[in-house]
């Protein structure tokens, strides 16, 4: 979270600004906790006032003041549109296919953008989960998937340590056969650069950097021989109002923090 | 149906050794009351249910209440692991801890099931991940009418389920309100049901159509104020994010941990004191 | 998603001939005024789905609306026969009119799958009963886990649910409360959806925990007051019993009947005015 | 609904206590509505305060002041102690077995207390429900059934029309092969007198007469050759209270319609 060479932004406020781009006004967005509900949140206080945040503990059209902690904070349910339970986010919104899209941040994706949400631990030398993945739920049904998260060899790997969610599963039509409803990740965004699916193979393609990063830095960042667009774009920098509304939402965040702390 | 009790008198009334129990709360009235009843209590050999674990279940497992897990996320909501529930897992400490893994949508699925007398549920999930690998209880089934392939779970039917609402009125029936998660599917898919309440009223607020759960679908209610604390009860109080915080050095420390629940929960008399001694000590929420 | 518009424009727009269409409301919030809707834009060749089809569909079907009926009870409550939909049934008049007929359960469940985006609903009934011989769509299903049998039904997806409600917001939402029962199924399990509301309110009062349809679940909202007449809108005006037994004497005669609706539904522009129709002839509610 | 011979109540208001009484304080009970639902109310207003009487329409612990004249009339929701969704009635309460007695009315009933209550038309030579069946559920799930009609050979029939809902079956073990939780019928109710199943082979059986009424009354409005208890009983005649009580709800509920009207 260093600045970044006197930009004026830190690369983490720079990859939740372009993802909060990615969610159109409008939108129906199923919502993870953490870097996605913060972008998510800051796309419905600028250019998305009109997007319906969805979170897994039921609320519907959520517009929480601060950002949440946890997925089934108070905050969430106060200025909902609805609040319903859990069964039926999953069964009528989510397995109906009503989401648009699914904001999804994760521990580890492959060059498919499967995603592994599931902390792994060993257990007498068997792998076993040691969290658990939650909702797979979202990559399987929500129409597209948008999904971000640090670049880095640890999170960006040749092979997955648990396959919690379908991205597009062994490239090309693969993901097809699993019967879903969604069309699985349509981009991912990273603290580097934005990625997304050949439209053949489905690998994930370097599309653009962000202002001062390198492809060098994206590749050595990325456990598998990552590919590269021909025509590679740059991301357009933050706006003032971006990080204002971005900054703002934080600073409201924090204060409450040390409110319920005092 | 049921009466209003002591919570000492549902738990050792209610849950046994060995039973299968489901304390459910999806963030919003965690029921942590109960659990450190449950603990103060030895109850033992326990296959404890739970969509999201959460602090609640890793006291518990850390003291050894537990013999099998059934859930779907495992963590510390916005702060990490749970430790307790880690070292239980990969080290077998303070015993060994079998897994069920579920996905959210498969959990809530399966107490709906439970709850309408039916063995399983359908859904569309678990193809192409890694959970059937590790979790038996995921089949195949075909849709009768378009031969079309989906998942089947099997339906939840604990033996006891425990919830904590924000009120009871004098006959019983449990009013809760806010986010409302699995609450009332986890409590009607189980054989006997324990309900922690902010406050026992004469009569609920007209027409307010919250979640009631009437009292014919209750075996006890016990009056505990705070009694899902550090999580919250909404329009009652707040969560307390520094506890949950706070959790995350104790937790990661066997001796530490041993020590704080020897402290404020084994060495208590009930939840009040419990309150009263956490914060006396000041170090959290 | 969803803009007020008025209930002709609506109707026009969403509903075709030949659609599957589901009128829904549990004896509560009975949606008439887009019944007869409908019936003055002349849609034809209809499958009608509704649970109970009540005199809302003995008007549809005795105008000649429908080709099928799907249904669980067809009555006039507490009165006694539905006489257009017998005469339909029965003697062919105005039209042949097919059957499809479940259990209350089984069209609830059916409803269910259907907004859950799953093919078919399982449920223990039908086994034993005359109804598999006349119904095709009931089938056996075992349990994966336990090979216990059970029923399955197939899911219901009508192109177009339409309910009444007691209010929206200016956003669109809806929220309905008191007996609300199958119209929240009923509406996410269509392709469209369509909301006829006693009024349109700047904001929801707070914390009222009724059922609220977010907007984005809504095609049209149409504010129609006592659009549900002469069924009944909780906290807006009483079910007209009146009305219901007045209906037997119209419904019983095909030219009474068919006099019946020229004056008031055909003969009229809209819903007030078939209100203000009805009132000045002192014959009913 | 005669007054029987200056006993000073109707056969109808006999049959009605008569069957109040089957419901015990407590009891949660799936009212059927008509004649079941007015001996249920009684029943409530009477001995068994706190009886919790569920409707179909999603009413659970329904008090209703006044009759209701359909499944769903507002009175339900009014004073229940929850109102839920149809599905939720149907699946977490009656199929969950959380239904001590189902109280229904039929058109028809055959000698082993299986019941019709679709209406049955005939189109093109073929047999065909012209009204529903609405709930064999109840029925099929409930721990036992209480059912009350009234005796005529129409009604009380060799061979149903159209079985709706499953009694005892073809009689002996034969209801418990279909797998249904419910035990079946314990009783019937009617304006002569009171027929419980036969333990062995589960044939409706006459146990007890209303007073006034004889063996042969029964077994001439009995479209089968009636079995009669060697120890026939005769019912209690309804008290005073009991008649007060039928009577104000019938008469508060008389009043309400009126009111509606004008």
């Amino acid at each position: 979270m260093t600045e970044g060479e006197g930009r004026g932004y830190t690369a983490d406020e720079m990859m939740t600004v372009a993802a909060s781009r990615e969610l159109n006004d409008g939108a129906v967005c199923f919502v993870g906790i953490g870097l996605p509900s913060q972008a998510a949140n800051l796309a419905r206080l600028t250019h998305a006032p009109e997007c319906v945040l969805i979170y897994e503990s039921g609320t519907i059209g959520a517009k929480p003041e601060v950002l949440p902690l946890s997925i089934g904070d108070g905050e969430l349910a106060e200025h909902a549109d609805s609040v319903v339970s859990v069964p039926e986010i999953f069964n009528y919104w989510l397995q109906a296919g009503r989401v648009d899209v699914g904001f999804l941040g994760a521990a580890q994706i492959d060059r498919f953008g499967n995603l592994n949400t599931t902390v792994v631990g060993s257990y007498g030398g068997r792998r076993c989960a040691c969290r658990g993945g939650g909702c797979p739920e979202i990559a399987a049904s929500a129409r597209e998937v948008i999904i971000m998260l640090r670049h880095s060899p640890r999170a960006f790997v040749d092979e997955l340590a648990f396959v919690t969610s379908v991205g597009h599963r062994h490239g090309g039509d693969s993901r097809r056969e699993l019967g879903y409803a969604g069309a699985g990740p349509a981009v991912t965004i990273t603290d580097l650069g934005v990625l997304r699916p050949d439209l053949e193979t489905k690998e994930l393609t370097l599309t653009a950097l962000h202002p001062g990063s390198t492809v060098e830095e994206a590749r050595e960042a990325t456990g598998w021989e990552l590919r590269v667009a021909e025509e590679l774009g740059t991301t357009e920098p933050p706006t003032e109002e971006e990080l204002r509304v971005l900054r703002d939402l934080k600073s409201r965040t924090e204060a409450a923090r040390k409110e319920t702390k005092a | 149906m049921n009466e209003t009790v002591t919570l000492r008198e549902a738990i050792a009334a209610l849950v046994n050794d060995g039973d299968t129990v489901a304390l459910e709360g999806f963030t919003h009235l965690i029921p942590f009351a109960a659990a450190h009843e449950i603990v103060r209590q030895e109850k033992k050999d326990l296959t404890l249910v739970r969509m999201t674990p959460d602090l609640v279940y890793d006291q518990m497992i850390g003291m050894g209440a537990a013999k099998k897990l059934v859930f779907s996320w495992g963590g510390n909501p916005g702060v990490g692991s749970l430790h307790r529930f880690r070292d239980a897992v990969e080290r077998g400490w303070p015993r060994a801890l079998e897994l069920e893994e579920h996905s959210h949508a498969g959990m809530a699925n399966r107490y709906s099931a439970g709850a309408s007398n039916l063995p399983f549920a359908v859904l569309r999930g678990y193809v192409g991940t890694d959970l059937p690998k590790v979790t038996p209880t995921i089949e195949p089934i075909a849709c009768p009418f378009t031969g079309e392939e989906l998942t089947a779970v099997p339906a939840l039917n604990p033996d006891v389920a425990v919830i904590h609402a924000q009120q009871a009125d004098r006959k019983g029936n449990v009013l809760l309100w806010g986010i409302t998660g699995i609450q009332k599917e986890a409590a009607l898919s189980a054989k006997r049901v324990i309900v922690t309440v902010e406050e026992v009223v004469d009569a609920f607020e007209e027409h307010t159509f919250g979640i009631v759960l009437p009292s014919v679908a209750v075996d006890a209610v016990c009056a505990v104020p705070q009694g899902a604390y550090p999580s919250y009860a909404h329009g009652y109080y707040a969560r307390s994010n520094a506890f949950y915080e706070a959790w995350d050095p104790v937790g990661r420390d066997r001796e530490k941990f041993r020590g704080w629940m020897e402290r404020h929960v084994l060495g208590v008399e009930d939840f009040a004191e419990h309150l009263r001694s956490i914060r006396r000590e000041g170090a959290m929420g």
